[in-house]
């Protein structure tokens, strides 16, 4: 089936959001994935996340490093500039944007073999930053567009296409960013468009580092039966800590005296993430817990997934700078120039 | 296309001598204003602030000086020198030629004894007695007791270690004639704050002082009278100096990872800002500087802050350019602004990070894969690198592409006289096409990759300020409007205004700097921080009857002045600080010139260039022509 | 020093023919043997199987032939086309013009239909009605219903997609006369572990067949027939071959990270070895891959390998030969054999990564900061690739250094004719000087970098093998011995010794090819990918009263052979597949001939160069010459 | 005070080990570090920890980054070939190094700057694929060479000699190279050679990746009041989870048998490593409950140290490539190269 017969990402009607935008003017060029691919349902959620949080589509810079995952950055939001940096290396490229201009909301996407092998260092170290930006790694266990080799995050014993099977243990970026001192981690599936989206929403509005790590099956390399990161294997294994809804600043009021939910988690902008019920005595706040939780499920075989951990009031990149908080790409040049005068006092050091 | 110019950065003091070495000699015989002294120490004992001490006295003495630390790729222990010249005329190049040694290291002793001139001074300490077979009866030998004096005259051992320096820098003032007045201010600003060092500083310097006044003839026949001829001058390093020009071209993001010799430009940066850029109320920051995980996220962060509007930089050393290879060729094809200091060490790999060379540029005007050339500056010294470092920033925006500014470990962490920095305040940025929201409002179709005028050069747009400019960067093929593409056609014709715009930025780089001699057949071309031995050996050349004409280049690509001055002489000689010729290698792809014109005059050892050595290699040139 | 020498590789069928095109004209007055025909569908449908079996069954009937597989950078959905050209005479190189198009991809109808030549044929999908804005009255539409013939012979839609192509398979082979005979063997040996497959095949291939002998002249005036020009030869990809050299090489690790067009190569090693280094009993295996996290870790794993005594190697593409450059000079400075397949494939940056190009020479050539300069060499086709696989291990060892085979996308991926690769089994591995345990045992001291005999190359030892042995190796300065220095006379003499070293390996390297011609005046130049079209042409332009000296270069750093090429030459030209002439710029900087005499043909738009491309060169650099 | 003045690594009397050399005979060129600097310190230890082993000097491969840690590398063992690699690329040229030879001894010394920052991926990946050598971390928390910048181990609030501090977060090696699956996980303190050199003998006869974590301060650069990795505050915020012993193959009948054990785990070789005492309800072989302790104790401002994870079972590069058991270095030519023949019968696929 040709790119060309496929429609742009599929959407309901022609509803308008705040802005009075549709979801179309969220969408991007055509996908040129491949038919079912999971990345292109992640396009999807991204699409509607942002029309319901009536983002302005041209005040968010998508960035995004190589890799079938990484061309998702062109599929969505049309009026916003796109970046495909080099293989590996968006991190380092997004935290250059964000120190340029704080006020951009930076959408950076990736793949597991750009985040977990050769962008393993960057990726750690933008979370170290904890540079604002929400990162997306479209998780499939595989290189898609080298054609199928397992990547660092291929679990032990899952089968590759032509039979062999993975020995080498796997990368998990979720325990990863836990252990790195992400402030926003959180597992989906891009075959859970109702868990993703809110979590999107939510990971666009933290102020830091928010990781989603999306099982995000690659159907030509790794959907087959022995797969661990097919859409089958994920179905049968994933294990929700717990829904949650993102309540914007504007609904505020209305939704904060929710007696339902089990935990409301309020953003440094006062919109709120509402854990609506919680696993057996599980903490979205406790980073330690949310760790030996995933494990425990993990050594059962079992995907917990979610937003696993959730700490907004950490300074971001630019708090721990002390920046100013007007875009530093449009500062008054007098405002950054000390001036002859200041010059010729300088040279007195120097004489 | 503008044609050569006389560059004003050098001091007029310098300027061409009659008698061709500038000696003065004074009645008595004596040899004034006009010597080489060097102090073999070991790195950590605090020899560098007794040493810049010596440095900055004479210079406020009025008289033309300079400081070359040759110094271990440790932090302490290891042997170190502190060389320093002295000369009237103002020909400030590292000479190999020393008058006199101070060897207060028992380590290189040896080394040091034999590398005084035959009837110069080895000054020694004479705590304890000398070991005879080092004995040269061509060399005065001139002991003072330093050790036994600071045992005895302070208490604490790292006190003694500190102040034996200080005290030999008083033997020095005695013997050379330092003006002990001068000393003492310099001492006294020094520790302003810390009052009580002031005394035991004193007490050392005259323990050293006294004891060669007592024991020596003083001045020795080699000795300095104040002149006049360091007003409007600073000392002042590359470093230093090139910070400066970042802060004042309104760098607003450094991204770095600490590298010899580069660490000390954004060292200063972080100062300057600290000092310029800080609310005194919020104390908030207008920069954001970023320590990155390596040398591949620094070129990141200054391309990712580069594409967002902001000016952006990063110092670096050569392990660092090899690293950032892959991004510079992403900033070169998806057309974004970004500077790069690289302090040149000794390459190549890790090489010798405390020595300098030439060794880089090759790696740097073609960096990474595929067809690709990058914009090049080449600072002669610290003044250079301040008004380059502010050049570099037009031109990256201006071109929408990687520019260099090549320094090396001489010009960026030694001391250089220079004129006084001085700032025009009516400058502005300079940067370049840039569609604003009402022009993007207005338009159709916006094409990110569009030439409209012909000058190679197409306009950007900047995240987040209009819907309307929106575009996709991409490091894969693109065509005029940023869309993917694998047609030829497409393809080629956003390569090929590369190449166009390349050529505009030719004509928009530093002009190169001539100097031409009556009565040249021949060329001498240099670049960088070879210049200031050039110029003397062009001079004294001169004198010997061997007049060169001296092109010194600026920037890269080469304008078309650079290929003219070599069809106009049938020989010129390159002179350049690498084993390959690397210079001549530039000079002869870009101007397309046979290299049997072009005479190479390489030293790559480590060590800045001196005048003997251009004049050694032209000597030998013109000889092998000759046979 | 060895004088040029004529190369066997070559099939004997390309030897040049009078005629200067080698054009077959039967007496019905049709094309026999000599044509080309292209297929456009879209990828991930299953036409690769069906386009390979049209090239092997040609291939089979004896007629020189090759495919051109020209797919875009994405796994399914988007448009992709393969290239046959069939000629008698043996010149097997892309052509750009099309006597029959073959147009399945409603997507690019229009492109395809605009690419038939004039008086050419379009075979297409009947099933729908034919857009009539896109006739062409000077081509000839031949229609078959290949869906609706699929539709109704098959039930489900993948099957009737994979189909479709058999189908067109099988129309081609009624009209191009394609031996019904020798396709169904192939079917059956593709098939053979699929059976049902099989027929499902067949039904296809006679719904094409059967519908173009009943509705047209089948065959067309441009037919083929059986001839015995392939005896002895292979169709064969260079990725493999290169693979097969790394096998026979006695290579034990590999160390990649995935990039096109460089994959196949280690994934062909790993199947190789598979084969041929696996212990049937144990299973345990006498290789050892890694598959790194990135280029830079890549690298380091083939340098680790080759200091402790192994034969390794990493495939990549130009972005990883910018990453590697940090290890390739560590490497060139610390002398560790290391071997590196660059896969050429369209720059800068990530450029068409399943585009071609030689666009990565100077990047190789003097990879890394600092002064270096390594060792490449240049397969024309998959034959050498496997060749000179061999000889670069060989090479590495001797000269302890990197060495390149830099190879491209057209080689590396598509399928080429070359004679059957033959082994001898006397070969064996030239593992350079490394002393064994023997020769430490009576060694007073053993001074790795200590050059005994003059020819740069200094003795290893390996790890592990005795006491005697143990030195330290750093990237950082060291003196003969190994030791640390930053001494500037011990760190010269060894780098100073390295430029001999490389003047040796100058001497090493495959010698070039030349091929004169009577009365030939000007000469041309080319490497790698681009000889069977410089032979086309070279052949074609003599044919037209322009002969041409030829020299083809296999290796650098060039032997004094292509020097003196470019000397008897008063012009030559310099043929390549980059924007910037970097062939031409390698011959200049290493010989040091001027630019005036190096004419330049360039052809960058990332598909294979055709011999007509070259002749338009040379024609027009004449005329300019001429004027 | 000169290097020259200065003795080499200092060491009691001459006594000899089995091989009949004596401590001497594993010490390499004299040291060009500060004096004082925590490096040299681990330098001895190492020296002991070879003696004791009676490792053979040159079936030793000593690899190192760049550094003052990394200069280590050639301050001991000066029979061994040592390879000072380049900045943070170490762990790849010791896996081609493992490739090549897997019956060489690999030692690798790095720094916190070398492994953490420019080589956190290499460090990392190294880990994923268990490459059987040891790895001394010598972490300081700042770039000594490079003049004292805070590297990714400053702990937040830790002052820099300038006086600012440091407010990201740390990344420690040890909970990373749990959360990487690393198969021998231990932390120490260049000051304690008693904890120090059994756990470097553990480590070397590891079958795997053995990570230690040596906190080994910067007396120039990072010493003062105020630091986190200084030897005051080291070693007042110590806590060893264990005493370790390591009991050599021909020791083991003796050792075996010790009451006082709290834990005797056995090596692939048949030596022992015995964990004198253990700390509450510790268990060496749990590496999540690892992981748990070390964070529980971080929290408490405490270093815990000693041998934190060892898992001696698990199967490293080498076992996973099935690699045969010969170093491929040597293997004979005519094992390697199919023939002429073979490659004949090749020939006929592609005719
Ligand atoms: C420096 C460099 N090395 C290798 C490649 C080739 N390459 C492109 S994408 C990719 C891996 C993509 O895997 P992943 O990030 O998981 O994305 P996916 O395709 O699976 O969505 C590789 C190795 C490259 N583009 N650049
Ligand atoms: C590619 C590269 N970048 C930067 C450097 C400069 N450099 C040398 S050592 C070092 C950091 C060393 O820190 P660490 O690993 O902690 O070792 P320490 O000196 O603290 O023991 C740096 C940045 C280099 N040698 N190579
Ligand atoms: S190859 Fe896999 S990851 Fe890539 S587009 Fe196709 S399905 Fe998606
Ligand atoms: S600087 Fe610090 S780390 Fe380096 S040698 Fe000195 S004390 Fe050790
Ligand atoms: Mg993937
Ligand atoms: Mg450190």
């Amino acid at each position: 089936m040709t790119s060309i017969a496929k429609p742009p990402v599929r959407h309901p009607g022609l509803e308008r959001n705040e802005l009075g935008l549709t979801r179309r003017d969220y969408e991007g060029a055509m996908s040129t994935l491949c038919a079912g691919c999971g990345h292109d349902s992640v396009t999807a959620a991204l699409v509607q996340a942002c029309f319901e949080l009536s983002v302005v589509p041209h005040r968010v810079a998508k960035l995004s490093g190589i890799g079938c995952s990484s061309k998702t950055t062109a599929y969505f939001l049309k009026q916003a500039h796109g970046f495909n940096a080099v293989h590996g290396r968006m991190p380092a490229v997004a935290t250059g944007v964000s120190a340029a201009n704080r006020q951009l909301q930076i959408v950076g996407i990736s793949g597991d073999g750009d985040s977990l092998s050769i962008g393993l260092g960057q990726l750690s170290h933008a979370i170290r930053r904890n540079v604002s930006m929400l990162y997306v790694l479209e998780n499939n266990g595989v290189y898609g567009l080298t054609k199928g080799q397992f990547s660092a995050s291929a679990d032990v014993g899952s089968k590759a296409k032509r039979g062999e099977s993975n020995r080498q243990k796997p990368i998990d970026p979720v325990l990863l960013a836990l252990t790195l001192g992400a402030t926003f981690v959180a597992r989906s599936f891009s075959g859970d468009k109702a868990q993703l989206v809110p979590i999107l929403k939510a990971g666009m509005k933290h102020r830091g580092f928010a990781l989603i790590d999306v099982i995000s099956p690659c159907v030509t390399f790794n959907d087959h039966e022995g797969s661990t990161k097919s859409y089958l294997s994920t179905r049968e294994r994933m294990q929700e800590v717990a829904p949650v809804d993102f309540i914007p600043l504007t609904h505020e009021i209305r939704a904060a005296y929710d007696p339902g939910a089990a935990l409301t988690v309020p953003m440094h902008d006062g919109s709120l993430v509402r854990f609506r019920k919680l696993a057996e005595d599980y903490d979205p706040t406790d980073r330690d817990r949310a760790y030996a939780h995933v494990k425990e499920h993990q050594s059962r075989g079992e995907v917990v997934t979610g937003l696993l951990y959730l700490e907004d009031d950490a300074e971001d990149m630019h708090a721990l700078n002390r920046t100013v908080s007007a875009p530093l790409y449009d500062q008054p040049y007098e405002s950054l120039c000390p001036g002859a005068a200041a010059l010729e006092e300088l040279m007195r050091e120097f004489e | 296309m503008r044609g050569p110019r006389i560059d004003r950065l050098f001091p007029e003091s310098a300027s061409p001598d009659p008698s061709g070495n500038g000696r003065v000699h004074a009645d008595d015989g004596s040899r004034v204003n006009d010597f080489a002294f060097k102090v073999g120490t070991v790195n950590g004992t605090g020899s560098a602030s007794a040493n810049s001490l010596l440095l900055q006295s004479i210079f406020r003495m009025g008289i033309p000086v300079s400081g070359k630390n040759v110094f271990p790729s440790n932090i302490q222990g290891l042997p170190t020198w502190y060389e320093i010249r002295v000369n009237g005329a103002g020909y400030t190049a590292r000479t190999p030629d020393f008058d006199l040694v101070v060897a207060m290291n028992p380590a290189t002793y040896a080394r040091d004894v034999a590398e005084v001139r035959s009837g110069g001074w080895l000054l020694y300490d004479s705590s304890w007695p000398l070991d005879a077979a080092l004995h040269r009866d061509d060399v005065i030998f001139i002991g003072v007791p330093l050790g036994k004096m600071c045992i005895e005259a302070f208490a604490g051992s790292r006190e003694r270690t500190l102040m034996k320096n200080i005290a030999y820098a008083g033997a020095l003032a005695a013997l050379l004639g330092i003006d002990l007045q001068v000393i003492g201010d310099r001492i006294r600003a020094e520790f302003a704050k810390k009052p009580k060092l002031i005394d035991s500083n004193f007490t050392a310097l005259h323990l050293g002082y006294d004891y060669a006044r007592e024991h020596y003839a003083c001045p020795l026949p080699i000795r300095l009278e104040p002149m006049d001829a360091t007003r409007g001058h600073v000392l002042l390093d590359g470093n230093t100096a090139a910070a400066l020009g970042c802060v004042y071209a309104g760098a607003t993001v450094g991204a770095w990872y600490p590298i010899t010799p580069a660490t000390s430009l954004m060292d200063a940066f972080i100062r300057f800002c600290g000092r310029y850029r800080v609310d005194p109320e919020t104390g908030e920051r207008r920069y954001c500087i970023v320590q990155a995980e390596d040398e591949l996220a620094a070129a990141g962060v200054v391309i990712g802050a580069g594409w967002a509007g902001a000016r952006a930089f990063t110092p670096t050393a050569g392990p660092g350019i090899s690293l950032m290879g892959e991004f510079i060729g992403l900033a070169y094809y998806t057309e974004i602004p970004a500077v790069f200091f690289d302090v040149q060490r000794t390459g190549p790999s890790t090489g010798m990070p405390t020595r300098t060379q030439q060794g880089d540029l090759m790696s740097i005007a073609y960096a990474s894969h595929g067809d690709t050339k990058h914009v090049a500056l080449f600072p002669c010294d610290p003044a250079e690198c301040f008004h380059m470092a502010v050049q570099a920033f037009d031109l990256a925006e201006r071109f929408q592409t990687p520019v260099f500014v090549v320094s090396d470990l001489d010009i960026g962490m030694n001391d250089w006289m220079v004129p006084k920095l001085e700032w025009d305040d009516s400058y502005r940025p300079n940067r370049g096409e840039v569609v604003t929201a009402e022009q993007l409002e207005a338009m159709q179709r916006f094409s990110r990759y569009l030439d409209v005028d012909g000058d190679g050069v197409a306009a950007r747009s900047l995240p987040g300020v209009h819907p309307n400019g929106a575009y996709f960067t991409r490091g894969s093929g693109h065509d005029m409007h940023a869309a993917y593409t694998e047609d030829a056609d497409a393809y080629t014709e956003v390569v090929d205004r590369l190449v166009r715009k390349l050529e505009t930025a030719a004509r928009a780089v530093p002009a190169p700097e001539l100097r031409l001699r009556e009565g040249a057949e021949a060329g001498i071309i240099a670049l960088g921080g070879t210049h200031r031995a050039v110029l003397e050996a062009v001079d004294r050349l001169a004198a010997e009857g061997i007049p060169l004409d001296y092109l010194r280049i600026r920037g890269f690509p080469f304008d078309a002045p650079v290929a003219d001055f070599l069809r106009r002489h049938e020989r010129t000689f390159v002179v350049e600080q690498n084993r390959d010729g690397q210079l001549r290698a530039l000079l002869m792809l870009e101007t397309g010139i046979g290299g049997d014109r072009l005479l190479s005059i390489r030293d790559y050892g480590g060590v800045p260039l001196s005048a003997r050595r251009v004049m050694d290699g032209v000597h030998a040139e013109l000889a092998e022509v000759a046979a």
